[in-house]
């Protein structure tokens, strides 16, 4: 804290300041005159300088803040004298709105002394306004000139978010620009993840020995995108199941994301001719509780031993109570979550793990579905144009250009 | 079998017992490892050791019992050097289930440790609603937000609240904090309007996001997580719950160093087998 | 009929939250602050469906006597008793010093928060097992985990002084660097997947 | 006092062994407690949301005579359609309005609190200071490392091409890059963990034991 008094002493206008202390010692003296006390205390009692009179602000400035609803208005003065004169003496500055210049003024807000602006949010849009500003002290205020008419707008495009703006527009256009591409060429290359197989060899694995699956799809319900994600991934794990003809086990945490996976397995099992074999009751709501949930799921684990368990979806932190638990009860684990903090422990302790954005291009690559792949091809293309403007970026910023990084800001 | 092959099928709950005997015997045989005191707490013990005798300290209790292994013994560090330094103390909090954790911590320093007197040498107003507009409040008029403390005593018959009015009769914050409200609210709508002195307890979690507040001096001290706590203890020369548990922490961290040095030994003892 | 409204809703309500957040204009602004109201008070009926299926399930499987069927009574009857604590006297019934928050404080709060410890059992056994230096990207795990643990803690200070320095320029850059590509990654991934619902091409969540 | 009087400290007590027990096997003490928690928290939640969302978002400004939230009670309502097979189709109204508003919103937080940010955080530590040795050595470095860190893993997550040549060695590097990332994280958390522990250990040694102080 000391060091910004430091700099503002050497300031070039040391002037001003040492005029200003001159003022001070004989405002000082004055008051001690006037009052018979001590110079030496004089300009540190608030108390004592209460006896004469503040001097008042003055309103610079009222105008419309930017970027909003249109419903604040900023309002900036000049800070009163009496201020650098004798400091503490002002506690505070109220700022006082009347409707119109002879109705009465009403206070709509208050900084403290040494601030020389307000934004005053309860304004209606295009109505006017007069203002003005008090200086108040501890025994006495002083009212400032009227200022007015101001007035809020309202706006229709925040300015500020321009950037924002256009990255949504930028990744939007991609996606569907290459979902239409998609629709017309038909299939398009997608690199095959390992995942794939590891999804084989679990299943067939718990079909040797007679076990079930567990398939968990997170925490999330359906307004995640991580969970749709899971279903096109669950839509294959049920094909296989009922292929093999072993039992797939899903508790649920969410009503709306039971039904959505009872209708998702319903489907697989009819694409592979074994609708008899659906069983709707593998497919129940557990609790909306994350630990409740934990606990149930961790008593399936060790009861019924499945043999291979799918965390894919969105994980919290039972992320690794889930792998260490299946872990005991020796099952092949596959997992894939989108929530970042979590990904280390899935790593550490699964066979197999889908690392973000893998998430969602397995179940696109599965499913085999063009449009979906197409998707993913509009990613890419974003993810090579993130690559070029980091790039250019650098150089630009080495060249003492700046403009690529402003397209970002954010205030 | 040889005993790199009986490792390897080393039953899980060994290990358990291991990391429980670890995070225990700390507990009951102090190994008191020194702990390396941090600016920001160092600055906040520095703060109150300047403060004048009776100056008024405002304690936040913005914690559940979730917060509680983290936030606790930084509380009772901090109240344990108000009352030796004769402050007094005003303790209030916006989460409702952090009232009880604030009683306990007056029962457990003001009364059973330094015998101070309630109403004069310190007050509890309990669970206060509204977050940031209590704020705003609060540094306005105390008595006005403050109607009855914790007991439903109105705020009148308590002599020490008789010159405690404003933000100005304050001499420091302290928010104890572990989300929302808290510090955020703190920082935004009391400092920013009413400026006094404002430092912050934090989990280890949320600790990192408040390093910048301390730059711009909007905050004058920070108490990270349980490690922050045991700093604060070492500098009044107290052993509490998170010296202690650091001891803990250093126990399990290395225990758990241990087992991977082990798992990776008998690793490469089955590799070169084969 | 049951397809096309559904996907009118969507459609609709997903282009108005998105093109809206950009108009700070108040008429706007006002519906949009409704919309997100509503959205709040319609998912919390969500949480009071799964209450429902829950007591149904468990009500069920006492009647068929299913296994551990025992079980499902104390379910219910915990299950009740929170509900009838957390109305009897109205809203004044969650306040501090009622039954409810009792039973919070007592018996809610210990089971999550001990559920939640046995985290610190778990990564030790995983640590155990899984941190092995089987190739060269294991062994990048593996010494990451070790150094930044030692940075967090006074023995690690005791063993060098530099631990936690290279523990927070560890955090602070490479970590963070993946991270963030992993971040970019996932960001599309949404985005990607949230336009299609709303486009209606991606419908598989309905029934 | 809520959390030190005789009997409750007991049960806490004993629902916090139960818990642990599973660590040892599973058993009717971990099922016990198992139920009660799902039992509970169920309870928990209604009410918790009923009395902090549901009634003073929707049913008290109805009664004060804001006709407008018959609109999202009646959607939540019904929700309950699902229950009943013939009516289950009504489900679709309030779960696409939800998922409308929700997605909306997603896309441009993704893009404002993620993406924008991420990437001019990126380049925007660049000056001709950091690579021409100004700044702090290390400090340089780190931002270096921290370009071609996020850099290499854009590459790794790139899925339509085979990673093989330039986009093959990237995502080696981009691998490494995952790698420290993950275990860093992963030796980050234990010290919240195990104060987890230490926190549940202290309550039964001293709140209810009382053999420390």
């Amino acid at each position: 804290m000391r060091e910004p008094e430091l700099r503002q002493l050497a300031k070039p206008d040391r002037d001003t300041v040492e005029v200003m202390r001159l003022k001070l010692i004989i405002v000082a003296a004055i008051i001690a005159v006037i009052c018979n006390v001590d110079i030496a205390d004089a300009s540190t009692t608030p108390q004592v300088a209460d006896s004469i009179s503040i001097l008042p602000p003055r309103i610079i400035s009222l105008k419309d803040t930017p970027n909003d609803a249109g419903t604040s208005i900023d309002i900036e003065w000049e800070l009163s004298p009496t201020e650098s004169l004798i400091p503490g003496m002002i506690i505070e500055y109220q700022v006082l709105r009347a409707p119109s210049p002879d109705s009465t003024f009403e206070q709509v807000g208050s900084v403290p002394a040494g601030t020389s602006t307000y934004t005053d949010e309860g304004t209606i849009p295009n109505k006017p306004y007069w203002y003005r500003v008090a200086a108040v002290g501890r025994e006495q205020q002083v009212v400032s000139e009227m200022a007015g008419p101001g007035h809020s707008v309202m706006q229709w495009f925040d300015r500020r978010r321009i950037g924002v703006a256009i990255f949504v527009a930028l990744t939007c256009t991609l996606v569907m620009v290459f979902i239409e591409v998609a629709k017309r060429k038909g299939k398009m290359f997608l690199r095959r993840l390992p995942v794939f197989d590891a999804i084989d060899e679990a299943i067939g694995r718990a079909t040797e020995m007679g076990r079930k699956v567990l398939y968990i799809m997170g925490q999330m319900d359906v307004d995640d995108p991580q969970t749709v994600a899971s279903m096109s991934i669950l839509a294959r794990v049920a094909e296989r199941t009922a292929d093999y003809g072993t039992r797939l086990d899903i508790p649920c945490v969410w009503p709306m994301a039971m039904s959505m996976a009872r209708e998702t397995v319903k489907e697989s099992y009819l694409r592979v001719g074994k609708p008899d074999e659906f069983n709707a009751n593998d497919i129940y709501y557990m609790t909306s509780d994350q630990f409740g949930y934990v606990a149930g799921v961790d008593g399936i684990m060790m009861r019924d031993r499945p043999a291979a368990n799918f965390y894919l979806g969105s994980f919290f932190a039972e992320s690794l109570i889930f792998a260490e638990t299946g872990y005991t009860t020796g099952a092949i684990q596959i997992a894939g979550t989108a929530e970042v903090d979590q990904l280390p422990f899935f790593v550490v302790a699964c066979d197999y793990t889908l690392i973000g954005e893998e998430l969602y291009a397995a179940g696109a690559s599965l499913s085999g579905d063009p449009i979906q792949i197409g998707s993913i091809r509009g990613q890419d293309v974003a993810k090579a144009i993130f690559f070029v403007y980091i790039v250019a970026g650098v150089v630009l910023k080495l060249f003492g250009i700046n403009w690529l990084e402003t397209l970002l800001k954010i205030d | 079998m040889g005993v790199v092959e009986r490792l390897s099928r080393l039953d899980r709950r060994y290990i358990f017992l291991a990391v429980a005997i670890a995070v225990t015997l700390p507990i009951f045989f102090p190994i008191g490892l020194p702990i390396e005191v941090t600016a920001p707490v160092k600055q906040l013990y520095d703060v109150i050791e300047d403060l004048p005798e009776r100056a008024v300290v405002l304690i936040s209790i913005d914690y559940d019992p979730s917060g509680a292994p983290e936030l606790q013994p930084a509380t009772l560090a901090i109240l344990r050097h108000c009352f030796k330094r004769n402050l007094r103390v005003l303790v209030l909090g916006m989460w409702a289930p952090g009232v009880p954790l604030g009683m306990k911590a007056l029962e457990e320093i003001a009364e059973n440790e330094f015998h101070r007197q309630y109403g004069i040498d310190y007050v509890n107003f309990g669970y206060r609603p509204g977050g940031a507009i209590f704020l705003i409040n609060l540094g306005r008029d105390v008595h006005d937000v403050c109607r009855t403390d914790v007991y439903g005593t109105p705020v009148e018959d308590l002599p020490m609240m008789d010159d405690v009015h404003s933000a100005s009769d304050i001499a420091l914050v302290i928010s104890m904090s572990m989300g929302v409200p808290g510090s955020d609210q703190w920082i935004w709508y009391y400092h920013a309007r009413y400026r006094g002195k404002l430092a912050t307890a934090q989990t280890a979690i949320g600790a990192p996001r408040y390093y910048p507040y301390l730059q711009t001096g909007q905050l004058i001290g920070l108490i990270g997580g349980m490690k922050g706590a045991a700093e604060y203890e070492r500098l009044v020369q107290t052993r509490g719950l998170a010296t202690i548990g650091m001891d803990s922490q250093s126990a399990a961290h290395m225990l758990i160093i241990g087992f991977v040095i082990l798992g990776n030994f008998i690793f490469w003892m089955q590799k070169r087998k084969r | 009929m049951r397809l096309q409204i559904p996907l009118t809703i969507i459609l609709v309500m997903g282009i108005f939250t998105l093109v809206t957040s950009f108009i700070p204009a108040k008429p706007i602004a006002d519906v949009n602050q409704m919309f997100r109201n509503w959205y709040i008070g319609i998912i919390t009926f969500f949480i009071f469906l799964g209450t429902f299926n829950l007591a149904r399930s468990n009500a069920e499987k006492i009647k068929k006597q299913g296994r551990d069927w025992q079980y499902s009574i104390i379910l219910l009857a915990f299950l009740g008793i929170m509900l009838f604590f957390g109305f009897y006297r109205g809203r004044a019934s969650t306040e501090e010093g009622q039954p409810f928050m009792y039973l919070y404080f007592n018996v809610q709060f210990p089971l999550e928060s001990t559920m939640y410890s046995l985290l610190a059992f778990f990564v030790t056994s995983a640590s155990f097992r899984a941190f092995r230096a089987r190739n060269k990207e294991a062994l990048c795990l593996l010494l990451a985990a070790v150094v930044i643990m030692l940075g967090r803690v006074p023995v690690g200070t005791a063993i060098w002084k530099g631990f936690p320095t290279v523990t927070e320029w560890i955090m602070n850059y490479p970590n963070a660097a993946a991270k963030r590509g992993i971040r970019l990654g996932i960001d599309l991934g949404l985005i990607s997947m949230a336009l299609r619902m709303i486009l209606g091409i991606e419908r598989s969540y309905m029934q | 006092m809520l959390m030190t009087s005789g009997p409750w400290v007991w049960i806490a007590a004993m629902l916090t062994l139960a818990i642990y027990s599973f660590l040892y096997k599973d058993n009717p003490f971990y099922k016990i407690a198992e139920y009660i928690f799902v039992g509970i928290s169920a309870g928990y939640w209604a009410i918790f949301l009923w009395w902090n969302y549901a009634y003073p978002n929707l049913f008290e400004p109805l009664a004060k005579g804001n006709y407008l939230n018959i609109i999202p009670i009646g959607l939540g309502l019904m929700m309950f359609t699902q229950l009943f097979r013939r009516t289950a189709w009504l489900v679709r109204f309030p779960l696409t309005f939800v998922l409308g508003v929700s997605l909306g919103l997603q896309i441009v937080a993704a893009v404002e609190g993620d993406m924008v940010p991420q990437l001019r955080g990126t380049f925007s530590p660049f000056s001709r200071g950091v690579l021409f040795g100004t700044a702090d050595f290390w400090t340089s470095i780190g931002y270096i490392v921290l370009l071609v860190g996020v850099l290499s893993t854009l590459i790794y997550f790139f899925f339509s091409k085979e990673h093989k040549g330039f986009l093959g060695a990237g995502a080696r590097i981009g691998i490494y890059f995952l790698m420290i990332a993950f275990g860093a994280s992963f030796g980050y958390t234990v010290m919240a963990r195990i104060s987890l522990l230490f926190g549940r250990l202290h309550f039964l040694f001293s709140d209810w034991l009382h053999v420390i102080k």
